[in-house]
């Protein structure tokens, strides 16, 4: 194990930077995932990969909405999503890492039905501590920590995660988000995925610094690098950090180094931008294909389980999506739903406009 | 029964509603033991404690987005930006974010959130202290917007807007802060949202206005009467929801109408007055809604601010052109 | 001569004010090797260069901030903002910074800025990308407004913007971006500011837009041909200068009007447009001006936008009404 | 000299955190400023708390607009300003620096003018390289940098030198303002004065960070902090700051620590807020006092220099509050001046109606 203190001179934290390396061998002396855990693991970043692959060919048909793929960033999907508790603790999503609410909580046919453009099917069901998928980009930042901060206030036992990217990590939500955790010590982790891309915008010309986990000293709290490809890494950063928000000390930021190995969206072209180098490096680091090596390495894994758990994954994910795909569509109607809950006189007057009524 | 000021209606309705409910919290720039720049908040922390009296960083965003968060935490919080000219740092958060948040959680979570803030001409602020922005925020449904123009409707809505589930700004006319008191019970009360109310009668024509505008239609209804123009003032009080049919009619009665408000003419409110008598009660209008706002420039600076704010002189000019056609 | 579509006209239009003069640059986000999220700056960082044409950080309000400070510094940056919708996140940079600074540096400073931003719904876009919010900046004075509808004043309009001294808000319907072509000259051209254009003829009423809601219009025009109902069309193409006299010649002759915007109802530049003729020629009306915008809630879902959005059977029954009264 | 690197691990900067003490004697083996330099920030720093103490007069009997007085700053605010070039580098200030912009060049009269409510006289004469001061807190940053940015593209031999505080440091802006300088490796010193106040908020709740120079390290570029009451450690400091930015390396965050010894403007009433014994401790501080009792160690200073100095002071401010006092006074049509190069008709319209003309 690679112990490494990223930043905050003042208050130094062990970091598990890198646990499991790219040619599936532990790194040396680095304590691994207990294994029943480490499947489970798997198992969720094989059905974020097999879903997305899904749902492309099913946009690309028309048949799904405009998506952002995971690929190439389960470790981090998965690893962070593990190490916070669905029962209690809070997740502030981004719109990249979607299987990471599905894990804490939230049905996939439900978050499906969202890209199916249903309205009352996609509602986050009471009970699941997920908010919704953030489009403007950094606007959840200083939400979660307002969330954590009137967690704390009412005395729950509750810690958020708050998802971001490496170019959300330029707004000033960003800045002003971390700055208030930092004061109200907050409890709350705030996951960066340095996937390296913003749209077009590398990551080297989205900031000069060469660390986002730095940024952390800056606000009074510990900030962190782990190996974002690396779900063992990544789970050991967050729970660390997850622990320690429990108990009273306050926000950190986790900085997970990944790579996006797919396009932005379905509706763009990487080609225009990247470097088909840069991806063919990146493969070498894929983090699924890591784990299996492991697994594979100490008999856990072979191309039959990969085979069946495909097979089984597959179908459950064919479930949701037929769910989604069966569940309600939207009536004109809903145009007007949950916006206020009493709806001033001019909106029920445009509403009964629509239902075409007299103005 | 009680006298207060503005001010101390303000004051009044934090600390009955902080009293009441302990979920409902303060926070904002110098809200703590300065009490507020002007005193709205003072004696809060005092009774409250630092938890649910909060001084925030200087970072007006992030004052909008925690609120939204802690009103999903269960809280009630009650934000204050400094002066309302600085939303333009939180714009994000207001309307994109707290208007929208019930719709894009397809109604699984609501936003129990209040924005006070400062605002408006007469008391020679610095820049960007002035600026009277509200339209701006008519046109990002799920904001309602509040105006008290006097201290008895101050306290009642901005109870009323602690209490609505939905996101309220509620917008203060500083210049009458400490202008005059009036009679303000003590104890909860509410002034509901989407009733405007005749605080004058008259005949002839009928001023339309919100906030610190009322006091000067009342000026100028005074001004009027003496030469025997008889005239009605009718005060909004909220924007979103908007009465339309009070304003309607009232309007239709007195079939001439004189709008006036602070903020720029062009795409200020007072279109929205006119376009919507306009189109409900086109045939009972004997002359053209008139417009008062201030110019079309950035506001000035405030040794000039009296040149630029809707004046004594031009409503009474607006009402009279609008007696001859 | 050359046929282009709005993408290819703005494209055409940057390149030959980069060719012409080395003070202009283009910024904002993946404006370079991606050439925009719509393409409409691809090749400009192959022929001017990345000093030039600049990816910047995700960060609207600093795109704008530093747009003025690369102004003050003799460039003339024609900056973009991914989607209108996220003016919100510089909203402070805008109305009460690139729109006072001459007024703030009592006229030692300018700000030869363009900002350019898509917009309007449509093309079912993710959330935020279709808000139609340039009402909110005509109540930021100091700032131009630019809404083209057509690939030839695409072009013209954003030329002009570019050298105007004074900073323009430059807004694309994306809706129309590639949905047909049109002539378009090579080489620089300008179409004025504040200069409506009459579209269509027409001797009932005259329906009056700006951007994607001309086209609309025009499909109205052509149904309501088809009931014998002779609709001009007029196109606003800036909101801010306003073309007052034409939009008031024009409605006086048919005597009667509908507006129609993409953005909410309420405080929509429409209330602007049926104020100003309430002021101007209210007698000249055979009816009252009427409306038709979106509804008053937050832009929803894509699957909803078709019944959110003015529609053609909306035009034409607001128009029928109107033809009625 | 007291030698300290306090951020960036990457890049290290020696730093003169401190050269003059508070009791007028050097740090142990430190650089001091040439003398005549030294009187010269003497004679600044007086005639900025002369200022001060003059205009809060003429404000309390109505004759001034709302101040915010720099004192207990004037070290911080006259070493920086020796640092930059009038003739080439660009100032832009905030509001509380005022006798930094009359360094720069804007003459006194001009700038006292404005709080007259002039206009005409209150415009910064042309090639004087200052920029209006700033009532939106932060917003001056973005712009700055944006100009640094501009000056390096024009291949102009030009530093900028923005001014900002404690309280400013958590706007979005100023996150926003900096990471692009970092990006752009724009030539500018962004001068941070932490005076431990924004108005009543204290710094200790305005973040939960150690040091506001820390944050350069998350920007890429180096960070800074000095004792800002030491008149010869900001000087040196700010000084390195600008020729490295000349020199093509980029920006620097100075974070000078002073104290606000004053209201925050002249409508605050900080007993409401602050504690007396803070105020008491931060007076043994006095940035004047400490050059004054080295100067006079060394011989260049006593109580004669000082009521003379003081004299010319009062008369030289006097002379420009006059010239203020004096000049034009805006008339009604100024509301319309400065808006548009060529206003809209409907302004025009506007224009003659408050001439008195028919709208
Ligand atoms: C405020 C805002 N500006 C611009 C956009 C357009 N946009 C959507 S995603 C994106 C890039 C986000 O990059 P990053 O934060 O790194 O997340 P990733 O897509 O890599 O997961 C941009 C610019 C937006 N959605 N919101
Ligand atoms: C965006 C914005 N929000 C709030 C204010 C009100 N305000 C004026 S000065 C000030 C405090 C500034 O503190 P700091 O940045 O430390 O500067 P200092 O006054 O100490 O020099 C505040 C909150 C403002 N002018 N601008
Ligand atoms: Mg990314
Ligand atoms: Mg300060």
């Amino acid at each position: 194990m690679s112990a490494r203190a990223v930043v905050s001179k003042n208050r130094p934290v062990a970091m598990q930077r890198q646990v499991l390396q790219p040619d599936g061998k532990l790194v040396d002396g680095a304590q691994p995932m207990e294994e029943e855990f480490l499947l489970e693991a798997l198992r969720w970043m094989m059905k974020s990969r097999l879903y997305d692959h899904r749902v492309i060919g099913l946009q690309r048909q028309g048949q799904f909405g405009v998506y952002s793929p995971g690929m190439g960033q389960e470790a981090s999907i998965v690893g962070s999503a593990m190490a916070v508790d669905p029962a209690r603790d809070w997740m502030v999503p981004q719109y990249r890492e979607l299987m990471a609410s599905v894990h804490h909580g939230l049905p996939l046919e439900v978050i499906s039905s969202q890209y199916l453009g249903k309205i009352g099917p996609a509602r986050i069901p009471e009970g699941v501590k997920v908010l919704p998928t953030q489009v403007a980009i950094a606007a959840q930042l200083p939400q979660a920590t307002g969330l954590a901060w009137g967690l704390k206030l009412r005395g729950e036992d509750s810690v958020v995660i708050a998802y971001i990217g490496d170019g959300g990590s330029s707004e000033g939500d960003f800045h002003e988000g971390l700055n208030l955790a930092g004061v109200t010590k907050a409890p709350i982790v705030f996951f960066l995925s340095n996937n390296q891309w913003a749209i077009s915008t590398s990551r080297r010309v989205q900031t000069a610094t060469r660390s986002f986990a730095l940024r952390a000293a800056g606000y009074g709290f510990d900030g962190v690098e782990v190996d974002g490809n690396d779900v063992m890494a990544v789970y050991a950063a967050t729970r660390a950090a997850v622990d320690k928000a429990r108990k009273g000390g306050g926000p950190s930021l986790v900085e997970a180094t990944t790579y996006r190995m797919s396009f932005h969206n379905t509706t763009d072209n990487p080609s225009r931008y990247q470097d088909p180098k840069d991806y063919e490096e990146a493969k070498t680091r894929d983090p699924i294909e890591r784990v299996q090596k492991y697994l594979a390495s100490i008999g856990l894994w072979d191309g039959k389980k990969d085979e069946a758990w495909t097979e089984e994954l597959r179908e459950e994910n064919d479930r949701a999506l037929k769910l989604a795909a069966e569940a309600q569509p939207p009536n004109p109607d809903d145009v007007f739903a949950n916006v206020y809950q009493d709806p001033p006189l001019r909106i029920v007057r445009q509403r009964s406009e629509l239902a075409g009524g007299q103005r | 029964m009680p006298q207060r000021n503005i001010v101390e209606a303000i004051n009044s309705a934090l600390t009955d509603e902080m009293q009441a409910d302990q979920r409902v919290m303060v926070l904002g720039l110098d809200v703590g033991k300065l009490g507020g720049v002007f005193r709205t908040t003072s004696g809060l922390i005092e009774k409250f404690g630092s938890e649910r009296v909060v001084d925030t960083p200087l970072a007006e965003a992030s004052i909008v987005g925690a609120s939204l968060g802690l009103a999903l935490a269960g809280m009630v919080p009650v934000a204050e930006i400094q002066f309302l000219g600085f939303t333009a740092q939180a714009f994000h958060q207001i309307g994109p974010q707290l208007g929208k948040y019930r719709q894009r959680s397809r109604g699984r979570y609501h936003c129990q959130v209040t924005i006070r803030a400062p605002f408006g001409g007469g008391i020679r602020s610095p820049e960007f202290h002035s600026d009277a922005v509200e339209a701006q925020f008519v046109q990002a449904p799920g904001i309602k917007i509040v105006m008290p123009s006097n201290p008895y409707d101050a306290k009642g809505l901005l109870i009323e807007a602690i209490r609505d589930p939905d996101p309220v700004l509620f917008c203060e006319p500083d210049r009458l802060y400490r202008s005059g008191k009036a009679e303000v019970p003590d104890g909860a009360y509410t002034v509901p949202f989407g009733k405007a109310s005749l605080v004058r009668e008259g005949d002839n024509v009928t001023l339309v206005a919100w906030s610190a505008a009322v006091e000067l239609c009342l000026r100028a209804a005074d001004a009027l009467a003496a030469d025997g123009i008889s005239a009605a003032v009718l005060d909004l009080r909220t924007l979103v929801p908007l009465d339309v049919e009070t304003l309607c009619t009232q309007v239709a009665k007195t079939g001439r109408c004189v709008v006036v408000h602070e903020a720029p003419l062009s795409a200020g409110f007072g279109a929205e007055v006119s376009a919507t008598l306009m189109e409900e009660i086109f045939y009972d209008l004997d002359a053209p809604v008139m417009r008062v706002g201030a110019f079309d420039v950035p506001f000035p600076a405030a040794s000039l601010e009296d040149h630029y704010l809707p004046s004594l002189d031009r409503v009474v000019k607006a009402v009279k052109r609008t007696m001859e056609s």
